[in-house]
């Protein structure tokens, strides 16, 4: 059985690799992937070149967490710091893999 | 001037040079991300090493007079920077604050070609250095954080502990404890990696070092040049300072050259991750740019054996 | 000419690259793309953490083909290993350079 | 508000970093990122082995732009290069930072 | 205990202690992905070097007897381990299984800090031991693997290649193939790469390393105290019956001691690599806490100064 | 026959063969990317410095015949290789063409598996000859390009670029400025980084570059017998007739002998990064397999000895 979900895909420069790993643990997601990558954007400055590039942190969840995830990143984040989101509708098998705990 | 060119022709500063050309002639030359973090832990710690032996070897009462000069020149550059800044500068409170924090704390790579172009002049510098190196990299970035009197929750403490456990002074601190723990026969075992082969890494480290710098200057015309002559005072006086307090405090001219090139110099490895989390609203292509682009050549070339010259001199004056 | 096609994403431990890209051949497809990636999921545990961080390996196929692929991959590795996948819509330009081969 | 957005991954041996970066530039996007991949492919050769593996590049833009942007690449190094390309639909927040400057 | 302080307090083992604080105070400090295993690479073909060229200086009928009994050890201790981590750590068959494939195998850092410290401590160690960690890197993984005998098609079969094939055993004998052709005179030429500044590497590969089993320690609590405890009384058996199998096959006291910290030492490199395609079912979470979080330390810090004074101790007796 | 397996068994074609290996038995070995890059940058750049040295120790005038010699080959090269893979080896003129800007160009690691063997069988070689071979490394792949006659607009000029501005002549050119400024007092202190463990470095870029030469020989099959024979007939060709005109201008056999490999080496870094972008219709499944699949292996194990003794021959027949 396919089950659809959407997948959060946010990138932004490598300080903010904590705490949207954290944003993305208090959200209830099942796990996160996460990438170097490099980029380029309106922004594009970096804030520490030993920090290394950007990162692109991908999570899979419901569409209402996603929603709700990408508020919270869009009003604590984007004004401030390099970071971008988007969303794209996925379809997994044995979607409670990916279903908030405890709901 | 014969000191300036000796210093110039140098493979360190030439490396540097060569990384900027590779920008300007468009070279696809590129220096992978794990190894620059590989060679910037390699140096930091190797440098941590080598301090902490030498303070092993080193009375405490001999640290106590340049540890405390050293902390006196932490807490009086990022005010006297804040102040340049704001007024000669015209920068704004938030980013005049930011760019402080940079130049009251050290850039360890300006150390490292400070040392090495005061033993190629033939100077001698003390074996403590790199302790003081760890010394002043703290007191400026929180200062700087400080003089920004920001109201951002969590923004000072978080910023503090990545200064404190940011990976630049942990290495720095660790490989210290390490050295000073194990003393000098036993850090002979790891000495062939990295002792002997330290300056020719620390010549790739600047290699990227210089296209990153070039990168940087490109963005030159957007900060103006008012503010990037500001980026060449700012280490004359506080470079200057130091060596005179070095002198002052009874370093060998060598040594107060090097503490000069620390005072003048601005970080840019712990300060711009501290300071982007604490204020996100100061703009890195200021802080960034005038620390890489401008400050970190200009003592490269300039400052380094301006601060020798006046060491000699200023000793001869004091005696 | 656009052409609607899939795309089946997997992410897992390194240990599975092998049989992995193993799988996509024998599906057909006619190729994939590799990314070295970290992640955290709910087992948590990679087997080796000199085998490298995780790998996320990206294949476009035809819709049929990617249930498949998604369905043996379930069943042979869902168990015991960790590893996700998902699906995704995507459109191409010449479609027929994605197609399985001989079919 | 989200907006409906198209996302344009391209994947090609790295020879190629430089000018599709130069011709996603030209078409206006706002930005992109770039991820380092290893891939296999019809044509399995990288130019240069020390050149590094593939590189997938990824750029958010509208519709229209993704269209314009895919056809482009197509024409240009679809025959003689290793390269492929693919759109997602993705939405995204604050629509205005990935529209086209200047329209 | 004199022996256990100076076996502490070496560039090595603070290596170690410094990545595990670097988790505690939770430090951004990371070494990339790359580095790690350029660094892995290093160190197995380096180990492998050395052992060759000792090896081509070696007469094959010294060889006999240890080479025997390293395959005896390689043959008892996964069968102890499985026994004990079954009875005393209440593991299921699976689990056991896999834990036991680990024990009867060897880490190659633990050989290398063994090493190191018997130097330190003034002792010999015989220059074929490095031989002999090829010899015990691979039984140990394969009755491991039968002891679980899993009815998994092909189980076996990829595991047992992953092991041969594997890099860790694939660079060790590698680079002992190409030790033993050149001999020491060719070998001098890549010297200065592989054999002066590898204790300084091997540091490198320790800070690393103490990240990892900071992190792994923190599964601790999961794994539970009793199992941990067996943790600490497998090397200590192991490794006490390594070295009096040294001793009795007349080795120097040193080479024994290094003898008994391999056969004490817990594999992770080889190992689970292979025990995750043969045995999925059993869990990392336990095999790897073991190996990593609890026995390598020990070793590190208790075990190897132990099987030193044992050493010495038992050839006086046994004389 | 003697210098021959005296070549065979060094330490760095056995890293060679050891790559290979690696991939026949599917071992999962693998080198990071970034570690490849790191080797790659490390070698070129050193390769430069230490030629730099000795360019600030040789007179001007030394330099021209050999330059101009070089300069010669790189002309002559790639047409002969143009002519017969076209004749002999039945390619089409775009591959012909793009094969032939490969073997006018020089591989920069046969230099220096040249220079090594050159060594180790007790000839001399002279000091300037890296300077040749950043002479040789461009006119080939102008010319196996002018060959082409291709009219894509701005494929040349792109080429030219890639080529001069393209990471292996720089680092090369740029390394060989820095050492010639420099010099070798200034040179000394980072040696330790860059001379000293320059051999083991290359033993590892071997052991990549075998694993990538044994994937290049699966696609052998594809190309057929035919052209791997002209694979091997291009470089003794070129190779004896390298090692002629180096010995008629007066060089020691030593030096005519790595001049020669140089001229039978086919580049495989700066050329197929120009070729892919100029000459995108020709298959980098041919010049590639050729380059690095065929030649480089013969060059290394055959061509290099047999250069050797032509050179001692000629000689004498010269003398
Ligand atoms: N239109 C885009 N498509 C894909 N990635 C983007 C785009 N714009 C920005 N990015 C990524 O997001 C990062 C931050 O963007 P910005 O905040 O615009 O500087 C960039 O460094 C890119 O990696
Ligand atoms: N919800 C998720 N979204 C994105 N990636 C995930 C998610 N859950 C797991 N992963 C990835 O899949 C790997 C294996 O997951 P698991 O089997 O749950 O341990 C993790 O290491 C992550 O890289
Ligand atoms: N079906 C596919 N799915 C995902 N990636 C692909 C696919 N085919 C090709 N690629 C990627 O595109 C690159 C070039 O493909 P090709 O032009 O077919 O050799 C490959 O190296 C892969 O990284
Ligand atoms: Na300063
Ligand atoms: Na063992
Ligand atoms: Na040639």
């Amino acid at each position: 059985m396919k089950v659809a979900l959407t997948k959060v895909t946010m990138v932004s420069e490598s300080t903010l690799k904590e705490p949207i790993v954290a944003l993305i643990r208090r959200h209830g997601a099942t796990g996160f992937t996460l990438t170097k990558v490099e980029g380029e954007g309106s922004r594009g400055v970096r804030a520490s070149d030993w920090g290394g590039r950007n990162v692109m942190i991908e999570t899979i969840v419901s569409p209402e967490t996603a929603d709700a995830l990408l508020e919270e990143l869009s009003s604590a984040y984007f004004e401030d710091y390099a970071v971008i989101a988007w969303l794209t509708d996925v379809s997994v098998l044995r979607g409670e893999k990916f279903l908030r705990k405890g709901s | 001037m014969d000191l300036l060119i000796q210093n110039l022709i140098s493979p360190i500063v030439l490396a540097f040079l060569l990384g900027m050309i590779a920008r300007w002639v468009k070279s696809d030359l590129e220096i992978p991300d794990a190894l620059y973090q590989g060679l910037s832990i390699y140096l930091l710690f190797a440098i941590g090493l080598k301090g902490g032996v030498a303070l092993s070897e080193t009375a405490l009462d001999v640290l106590v007079t340049p540890v405390l000069a050293t902390i006196a020149l932490g807490i009086f550059t990022p005010i006297s920077a804040f102040w340049i800044l704001k007024s000669l500068g015209r920068l704004n409170k938030i980013d005049a604050a930011a760019t402080a924090a940079h130049y009251g704390s050290v850039s360890a790579v300006t150390f490292l070609a400070a040392t090495e172009a005061t033993r190629l002049a033939g100077f001698e510098a003390e074996g403590f250095l790199p302790a003081l190196v760890a010394v002043l990299e703290v007191p400026g970035i929180l200062i700087g954080l400080l003089l920004a009197r920001t109201n951002r929750a969590g923004g000072i403490k978080a910023a503090v502990h990545e200064v404190l456990a940011g990976k630049s002074i942990f290495l720095l601190v660790g490989g210290m404890a390490i050295g000073a723990l194990c003393g000098a026969e036993k850090i002979a075992t790891v000495a062939p990696a990295f002792i002997a082969p330290f300056k020719g890494v620390l010549c790739l480290f600047l290699l990227e070092l210089g296209m990153v710098a070039a990168r940087r200057m490109g963005d030159f015309r957007k900060a103006g040049i008012r503010i990037a002559l500001v980026g060449c005072l700012l280490p004359t006086f506080h470079g200057i300072l130091g060596t005179a307090v070095g002198i002052l405090i009874g370093m060998n001219p060598g040594g107060a050259a090097v503490l000069g090139a620390m005072a003048g110099s601005a970080s840019y490895i712990a300060a711009p991750a501290a300071v982007r989390i604490a204020l996100p609203q100061a703009s890195p292509g200021i802080y960034l740019t005038l620390a890489l682009g401008v400050t970190f050549p200009f003592n490269l070339t300039v400052g380094i054996p301006l601060f020798l010259s006046f060491a000699e001199y200023f000793q001869k004056l004091s005696q």
